[in-house]
């Protein structure tokens, strides 16, 4: 059952010569209970589509050229009161870093209950006590004496714990992380994406994980969205997706990932391209990874792919997969 | 924080030091003898000799310092030659006035000029945000004599709303040259305060904040607010010396017996005694603001005040 | 006893060089007393008079400065004083006086004056104010008053203990006895200076005495007013003695407002706070008359304005055609049109019209550039060239600032490289009596009478005379003119004297200023004088 | 032994005095006793988490920090002994390219100017142009770079920028710090390509720092943990990632989020 | 795109950047022109012409002495300007090297500046000038020197700050590494670097020394007459206020619009230059990875 729907969301950057598609008309669904990754490289538009799906777009100085966000039967993007009304509450943002995420002249534990005060309306007394009980639930010792800190007096690990209380204090629906302690030691991301996979279990709510990391993806999420360039290159079950892909960019990416993997044993794509930038991609009138793409055609520069849904429930959107179909690939269908 | 405050009290010393020797240089950098320069050529020598044993000048440099900086240890500035008295006094009659017309023009900042810097941040990218930000920057452009002269003239000449000058009509009296001094302040104040809120806006715990569902108002205000206004307040303490500097012209237009005119007379008159003691203590007086301002600023923001521990001190990185 | 008005450079040792006072005579010169058609005096009333800085002291050794007279003329008495309404000497703590030979005088006190204290005022009182004058620990700047004194030299220079010349006979008789005759030496009395002070009060105060913002219990003496307030920067409040021993002022009090900047005064005249100003800024002196009719007082002074050139130092030294080329490039009646708005008459030599010694015939200098070009190129520079830069002083002040600039601009278009330098007052007044400058702006006020008062610490050898001029021809005019009783004669001696002057030219003179006082409408009783001296006893509030 | 040692670190320790706000100042031991060594043409790599003082041992070995105790042994003679052409003779040996390609480039210099410094400094007869051209291809960078400022380059570019720089001096080794940390994956892999192919080429030593365990097992022929400014374990990198000694080397090999199952051998934190 | 156009793009992007540069290069223009756009000699006087209205034959009229107040006033922005930018110039020499060495070096030297400048900057800056005026005369160059005097120490702060943040910047360790020495290291990558906050600071300092100045002149302590300067000029304007109000307002229109320029310039050069707002007017063409 879907919790959350995207449709067809298109989002600029209005910079002084042209408008920047950082995403570019993506539709998607997050199941309640599952956990959604969406991976994809720097400028690929994950982190604006997470933005914009908590209501953030303006903030950040972007623009919503079209699209809905369907939460609890209603288009949140309608209207900014509906976002009032389930930001925070129902729906909960982890941002990548801890540390410029918290204001720095508040105490965290201030922080922390000023979300339970403004949306629970709790009394002081018992504010004190659900923020001592939240910063236990992220398994943070001496939850008292971190309530009573100010940001810069912790550590990255521990104010995203923060954070991941805060974004459990009103029992949400759903929590999208993005890219959670990524900026961290290997070791204590693991732990944050441990104990987030944890309580997610426990509580039974809806997870969209942002990440760069393939690895990452693969053993935290259910089911991922490749993205390149604003656009959904892949979208399907974990799995399938990450052991056997079908769009090149997704080849790609699991390529490379493996010859690193493996401590590049197989030289992997040596091959000097152009990196992934929303300036650097044309007002593609074709497929974005068309000028990255080894098996580009003529047409994966001229018309934009279609997506196309196979039989396994998975999305790819490729002119390759559609000459596939088309020359009668019997496991594709519209 | 008595820790901090006795540390700075004690890095004060040697800026006091600075100030005193900076000061007592004067008398040493005038070409030629200054009770020459004060007195002229045919002076007799009897006058000539007290003149120059009233300033202090028969000793060498060292020992008139040594002197300024015992005597501003028993609050003793010198004396002044003209006016045949402390300066200490002169001083003293002349800082209530001063001090006065300071609070107005620091009450019209609070009041006029951060409201209107917060205000125009945060209606940024409407019209009222504009006009707000072009008028700061115009005011700010605008030479305060030139607005003092004619705020003299209209409200107090041809309306009669407010007393042309003098100081006898109680804070009445202060309001116009506290206008005066205080607008293109405000001015300063208002593109600070916009910028630093604007600043602030961008900062990710501020879309942190309105991410986690809270009213805008309470994000403006309690999140915004408080950390725009820190380098706000920090400012403050420059304003001290550009209080001093005004003084002088909105006091000699608006005719307040304070610093400002005293200086301006004592510069006249070549009274380098009471010039020493004016600067020495507007001196002081900046150093002490910008410590109180740094006190104000290290409870504002937590970060001064405490030692940064935590697991990601080190600093080899 | 003058006062030189604040426009005017005050320069004070030359004061009263010359008063020559003949008691009778010149009362036709002198402007009545203005009073309103047939009113009263009344009492009550607080006049609101601007100053414009605070005096150094109200010490009356210290009166050597305008504004410390200005006051301390209200508050202080002494043995004699002048009469503006005649100009005589007149009584005042000295009820009447024996001269005998002009050398030995003896004072009778008026018994029963009391200092604004209650003491009562002895000869004793006077001998003591008059010795501090000359002790050297006094420091007083206006001990010349007294220079004359038998003894006082040794006083000054701490010989002696007391001033042999000044014997107290019996508590209300004092008799001071001269070194040298003169015949001037009563007007010199009548200077402020000469006042008497409260010994006990001078010697508990202490250096207090002489300090800025001193206390009213400090500032004892016996005149019409005494100090009830000195707040420094701000205000000056004076108050009725109804002590006093003559009679007694109208006015319940003065505020002597301190208002540093003509501008203001005169908006806060306009604003309806200062009820008599004795100083319009330039600029709106032609505005005033519109603005205030009727209550605009015209006062033609006894003053000239004048460029002083130092004539003992090149290029001025021996160069008359030089001198005299620059009082030729002088556009008078222009510099009057901008720079008084009118209220001034050029100068064409030394003395001012109205005086008695005013020569309508002199050969004096009009504007004419063109005999200033030919009298530059004979004086040895041609078009100014091999000139050096002049340099043209000034004190900083609206109106010289204006004048110099005209000045230097009309010098200049004849050929005359010239530069200016503006001095703060202070500063100005000690380079001017140094004698330091070569080209000074300066002014200069008759104190009597007689045009000895102008022509003698001017020109005279042995007096002051900032352009270091020696003329042994100018001096024996002035001599015998001083020395001479009949007015005819005297007047032929001082023309001539004065032609000399004028001929040798020490000095671009300039003009004679009027000057403008305005007053509030209910100001009565402005006594005016070609001395520009407002006696303040005299002036009440009607209505 | 020693003489085929490019470079020895012995003993090395670095304390940092924290100038404390208010309260009394605060030391901070960033490296404790590190003692390693590094052969010519090999890559050793230095890992830990940050703040485990593994960038204050590259920036000692750099010379940009002065140890407080300890000592960098270059070809048997100790750095800090070194002067003038000697010291210059190490600076050209030794080479750096640092974690963030954005601000390890002076901004205000363009590519060109940036790589030929060091051929100026230190002194390259031949033809400064030919040999930019050269190193700009070797990097896999075409010639238009040149001509650019860094903020015009991706940075992945950025990267080849630098590490054409480093390359200018002709280093006998290369301190990597963090090189691929700020980088795409693709890219970190395009990287490390061009670094494992240089070293083939120019037999350059490597000594990698960084808590990428995956740039480890591409690159690393040695491998030194470090942990709170100690080093808790030395090995050969098969043997390192065959079976960690030190518990904490554990944890980071643990951490690694892997496609696949998971292979590693069970360890209890 | 060429840098012409670049620039050009780059004004019309920054409206107060594009206000500022206006303002500058015309008043830098009627200084540079002066001669040839004031029709008369700003000192000569006709004295039957005195407070003539501003029109006809006077643009913006005369003042009492019959100066043609426009040939004045366009005279006063060379006195203004020049003012200015040797101040600028001067103090920011100063204040650059003493910083520099300060910041770079750091240790006793930095402390002994950094101390020296501290008691240079607690006194306020304008009553420090005019004490010091009081003590060396008025006139030009005094003024000149006494506001470096009094302005040095505000640039050194600031360029010790640059350098110090900037010594820190990885580029700085390459350079070495790559064997630049100290005088490279300073004259090639940090001072560079550190102006861009300096050079807006500076534009907005213009437009205070312009203040600062015509503040002195006013009060007689600065430039001094006949030289046409805006303080000279505004200060002679009083006493005509109410007879010749255009003797007050075209000086301080002049002010007012000078200043301004440069507070524009200085305001757009600091957008511009703050590489946060590089992004929102689209002037890098970098790829932005983040």
């Amino acid at each position: 059952m879907e919790i959350l729907k995207v449709n067809d969301l298109t989002v600029y950057f209005d910079t002084r010569c042209r408008p920047v598609k950082a995403v570019d008309g993506i539709s998607f669904a997050l199941r309640r209970g599952e956990t959604l990754g969406i991976v994809g490289e720097s400028g690929s538009g994950k982190s604006v589509t997470a933005l914009t799906v908590m209501g953030l777009a303006q903030s950040i100085g972007a623009r919503i050229v079209s699209g809905e966000v369907w939460y609890d039967g209603k288009n949140l993007l309608s209207s900014q009161d509906l976002y009032r009304q389930v930001r925070g509450k129902k729906i909960s943002y982890i941002p990548q870093e801890a540390a410029p995420a918290l204001n720095p002249v508040l105490q965290v534990g201030k922080q922390l209950g000023e979300m339970l005060s403004v949306h629970l309306g709790l009394s002081a007394g018992d504010v004190r006590r659900k923020t001592a009980q939240l910063l236990e639930t992220v398994e943070l010792p001496q939850p008292e004496l971190v309530a009573r800190l100010y940001p810069h007096q912790l550590s990255g690990g521990i104010l995203q714990r923060v954070l991941l209380a805060m974004a459990l204090s009103c029992g949400p629906d759903i929590i999208i992380a993005d890219e959670p302690a990524s900026s961290l030691d290997t070791t204590i991301q693991a732990q944050i994406l441990r104990l987030l996979g944890t309580i997610k279990a426990r509580e039974g709510l809806s997870l969209i994980l942002i990440a760069h990391d393939l690895g990452v993806i693969y053993q935290n999420c259910d089911r991922v969205l490749i993205m390149y360039g604003g656009r959904i290159m892949e979208a399907g079950l974990t799995s399938q997706i990450l052991e056997n892909p079908l769009h090149p960019y997704t080849v790609s990416l699991l390529e490379t990932y493996r010859c690193l993997e493996e401590g590049m044993k197989q030289p992997g794509l040596t091959k000097s391209c152009p990196p992934a930038s929303r300036e650097n991609i044309p007002d593609a009138l074709g497929c974005v990874f068309a000028y990255r793409c080894q098996r580009a055609m003529d047409i994966c520069f001229l018309k934009k792919a279609p997506s196309l849904t196979l039989d396994d429930g998975r999305t790819v959107s490729c002119h390759h997969l559609l000459h596939l179909r088309q020359d009668g690939n019997p496991d594709a269908r519209m | 924080m008595v820790r901090f405050i006795v540390k700075r009290l004690l890095a004060l010393i040697p800026i006091l030091l600075g100030i005193s020797f900076v000061s007592s240089m004067l008398f040493y950098i005038v070409p030629g003898d200054i009770v020459t320069v004060m007195l002229g050529q045919h002076v007799d020598p009897l006058t000539y000799a007290n003149v120059r044993k009233a300033l202090g000048l028969d000793l060498p440099f060292w020992e008139n310092f040594i002197r300024f900086i015992q005597g501003v240890f028993c609050g003793d500035l010198g004396y002044s030659y003209i006016q045949q008295r402390p300066v200490n006094q002169i001083i003293l009659e002349a800082v209530p006035v001063s001090v006065k017309m300071g609070i107005m023009a620091l009450l019209i900042n609070i009041i006029v000029g951060i409201p209107a810097g917060i205000l125009a941040a945060i209606n940024d990218k409407r019209i009222s945000g504009r006009v707000l930000n072009s008028s700061s920057i115009i005011i700010f452009s605008f030479p305060a004599f030139i607005a003092a002269m004619f705020m003299q003239l209209i409200l107090g000449v041809k309306l009669g709303w407010f007393p042309v000058s003098g100081s006898e009509k109680g804070m009445l009296s202060y309001v116009l040259p506290g206008l005066a001094l205080g607008l293109p302040l405000s001015a300063v104040n208002a593109r600070l305060a916009r910028a630093s809120m604007l600043e602030v806006m961008t900062q990710e715990y501020i879309i942190s904040a309105i991410s986690r569902g809270l009213p805008y108002r309470r994000v403006i205000i309690k999140h915004g607010l408080r950390n725009a206004l820190i380098p706000v307040l920090t400012n403050f303490g420059m304003f001290v010396g550009a209080f001093m500097s005004g003084f002088v012209l909105t006091e000699t237009v608006f005719n307040l017996p304070g610093m400002g005119r005293l200086v301006f007379s004592a510069i006249n008159a070549r009274d380098f005694p009471v010039l020493r003691g004016i600067l020495f203590i507007s001196a002081l007086f900046a150093v002490l603001t910008n410590l109180l301002v740094d006190l104000i600023y290290a409870r504002l923001d937590p970060r001064i005040a405490t030692v940064i521990v935590g697991e990601n001190t080190d600093a080899a990185g | 006893m003058r006062r030189n008005k604040k426009l005017i450079l005050f320069v004070f040792a030359c004061f009263l060089f010359f008063a020559f006072f003949s008691t009778g005579c010149g009362s036709s010169n002198v402007t009545g007393v203005t009073t309103a058609g047939g009113q009263q005096p009344k009492n009550g009333g607080i006049l609101r008079y601007p100053l414009l800085d605070d005096p150094i002291s109200l010490d009356p050794a210290n009166f050597n400065e305008e504004l410390g007279i200005e006051v301390g003329k209200e508050i202080y008495d002494g043995l004699v004083e002048l009469d503006f309404d005649k100009n005589v000497i007149v009584p005042a703590h000295a009820e009447k006086w024996d001269i005998k030979d002009n050398r030995v005088f003896t004072f009778y006190l008026r018994p029963g004056t009391k200092f604004h204290n209650g003491k009562e005022v002895t000869a004793e009182d006077f001998r003591y104010s008059f010795d501090r004058l000359l002790d050297p620990d006094t420091g007083a700047t206006v001990a010349w008053i007294l220079e004359n004194v038998k003894g006082a030299a040794a006083r000054m220079s701490g010989k002696t203990e007391d001033t042999e010349g000044i014997k107290v006979i019996d508590k209300y008789t004092l008799q001071i006895t001269l070194e040298n005759p003169s015949p001037s030496f009563l007007s010199w009395l009548a200077h402020p200076g000469a006042a008497v002070v409260d010994r006990e009060t001078v010697e508990k105060a202490g250096k207090d005495f002489k300090a800025t913002g001193a206390r009213p219990d400090i500032v004892v003496g016996t005149g019409p007013f005494k100090l009830s307030r000195w707040i420094p920067k701000n205000v000056i409040k004076i108050v009725r003695n109804e002590e006093y021993y003559g009679r007694k002022a109208y006015l319940d009090g003065v505020d002597f407002k301190i208002i540093p900047d003509t501008t203001t005064i005169l908006n806060e005249f306009r604003a309806g706070n200062l009820d008599f100003i004795d100083h319009i800024p330039p600029g709106q002196k032609s505005l005033v008359e519109k603005e205030f009719p009727g209550q605009v007082i015209r006062n033609t002074i006894w003053n000239i304005e004048f460029i002083g050139l130092n004539v003992s130092k090149p290029p001025f030294k021996d160069n008359v055609k030089l001198r005299q080329a620059l009082n030729y490039a002088i556009d008078r009646d222009g510099i009057i049109r901008v720079v008084l708005e009118g209220n001034g008459v050029p100068a064409k030599g030394v003395l001012p019209p109205g005086m008695a010694e005013y020569n309508e015939n002199l050969r004096g200098y009009t504007y004419d550039p063109a005999k200033a070009s030919a009298f530059l190129a004979e004086a040895g520079y041609p078009g100014g060239r091999g000139l050096p830069p002049l340099e043209l002083a000034y004190n900083v002040r609206e109106q010289n600032q204006k004048l110099a600039e005209a000045v230097q601009a009309q010098l200049q278009e004849v050929g005359f490289p010239t530069k200016l330098k503006g001095m703060p007052l202070p500063v100005y007044q000690r380079e001017v009596g140094a004698g330091a400058l070569s080209m000074f702006r300066l002014a200069w006020s008759a104190d009597s009478l007689d045009a000895g008062c102008i022509l003698k610490p001017l020109f005279g050898s042995k007096a002051e005379n900032f352009f270091h001029y020696k003329n042994p021809e100018v001096d024996r005019l002035l001599d015998k003119a001083q020395s001479v009783a009949e007015q005819g004669e005297r007047i032929k001696l001082y023309r001539q004297a004065e032609q000399i002057i004028v001929d040798e030219a020490p000095a671009i003179w300039l003009f004679h200023p009027v000057n403008l006082y305005l007053k509030a409408g209910n100001i009565q009783g402005v006594q005016t004088n070609p001395m520009d001296i407002v006696p303040l006893s005299s002036i009440w509030i009607s209505g | 032994m020693q003489e085929c040692e490019l470079i020895q670190v012995k003993n090395l320790s670095k304390t940092f005095t924290v100038p404390g706000g208010f309260t009394q100042r605060s030391y901070i031991e960033a490296v404790k006793d590190v003692t390693f060594s590094l052969q010519p043409g090999e890559t050793v790599a230095i890992i830990g988490e940050s703040a485990s003082g593994k960038s204050t041992v590259g920036k000692i070995i750099l010379g940009l920090v002065k140890p407080s105790s300890g000592e960098v042994i270059y070809r048997g003679q100790p750095i800090h002994s070194l002067k003038g052409n000697g010291m210059r003779a190490y600076r050209k040996a030794v080479q750096a390219v640092f974690q963030d390609p954005h601000s390890s480039l002076n901004p205000k210099m363009r590519i060109e100017d940036i790589i030929i410094e060091p051929l100026r400094n230190f002194g390259y007869r031949g033809d400064c142009r030919r040999r930019l051209s050269y190193l700009l291809e070797v990097v896999g960078l075409s010639g238009e770079f040149a001509a650019r400022f860094p903020h015009q380059c991706s940075g992945g570019q950025k990267q080849r920028v630098a590490i054409a720089r480093a390359l200018a001096a002709e280093p006998e080794a290369i301190v990597l710090d963090e090189p691929l940390s700020a980088l795409d994956m693709t890219i970190q892999t395009q990287i490390i390509a061009l670094l494992k192919s240089l070293q083939a080429e120019h037999g350059i030593s490597y000594l990698l720092i960084t808590h990428d365990l995956r740039a480890v097992k591409a690159m690393a022929d040695r491998v030194v943990v470090m942990y709170k400014g100690r080093v808790v374990e030395k090995a050969g990198k098969e043997e390192f990632f065959r079976c960690p000694a030190h518990p904490h080397s554990r944890a980071l090999l643990e951490a690694i989020p892997v496609i696949g199952g998971l292979q590693q051998c069970k360890v209890i934190i | 795109m060429p840098p012409v156009r670049r620039f050009i793009r780059i004004l019309l992007t920054v409206k107060p950047l594009l206000w500022g540069t206006m303002i500058a290069a015309v008043i830098s223009a009627a200084s540079v022109l002066a001669p040839l756009i004031s029709p008369v000699d700003p000192l000569a006087q006709d004295l039957s012409a005195s407070l003539s209205a501003p029109g006809g034959q006077w643009i913006l009229g005369t003042d009492a002495l019959g100066r043609d107040v426009f040939s004045r006033v366009v005279y006063g922005s060379r006195i203004s300007l020049a003012f200015a930018f040797w101040v600028l110039t001067l103090s920011l020499l100063t204040g650059t090297v003493l910083g520099t060495v300060a910041g770079y070096f750091g240790g006793i030297v930095d402390s002994v500046i950094m101390r020296v400048s501290d008691i240079f900057l607690s006194f306020p800056s304008l009553l420090l000038a005019m004490i010091i005026t009081a003590f060396t005369g008025p006139g030009m160059v005094n003024l000149v020197g006494v506001f470096v005097v009094v302005y040095w120490a505000v640039f050194a702060r600031l360029i010790r700050g640059q350098v110090i943040s900037i010594k820190s910047m990885p580029y700085i360790d390459a350079a070495r590494i790559a064997g630049t020495g100290p005088f490279g290291i300073i004259t090639k990558h940090l001072l560079p670097n550190c102006f861009s906050p300096v050079i807006a600071y500076g534009a907005m300092m213009m437009g205070d020394f312009i203040i600062g100045e015509t503040a002195l002149s006013f009060l007689g302590l600065g430039i001094q007459p006949p030289k046409p300067s805006w303080g000279v000029m505004l200060a002679d304007a009083r006493n005509y206020l109410f007879t010749a109000p255009w003797l007050m307002l075209a000086p301080g229109f002049a002010v007012l619009i000078t200043v301004l320029g440069f507070n524009l310039l200085g305001d757009g050069l600091g957008y511009l230059l703050n590489p946060k707002q590089h992004e929102r007017v689209g002037v890098s063409y970098g790829n932005t990875e983040g």
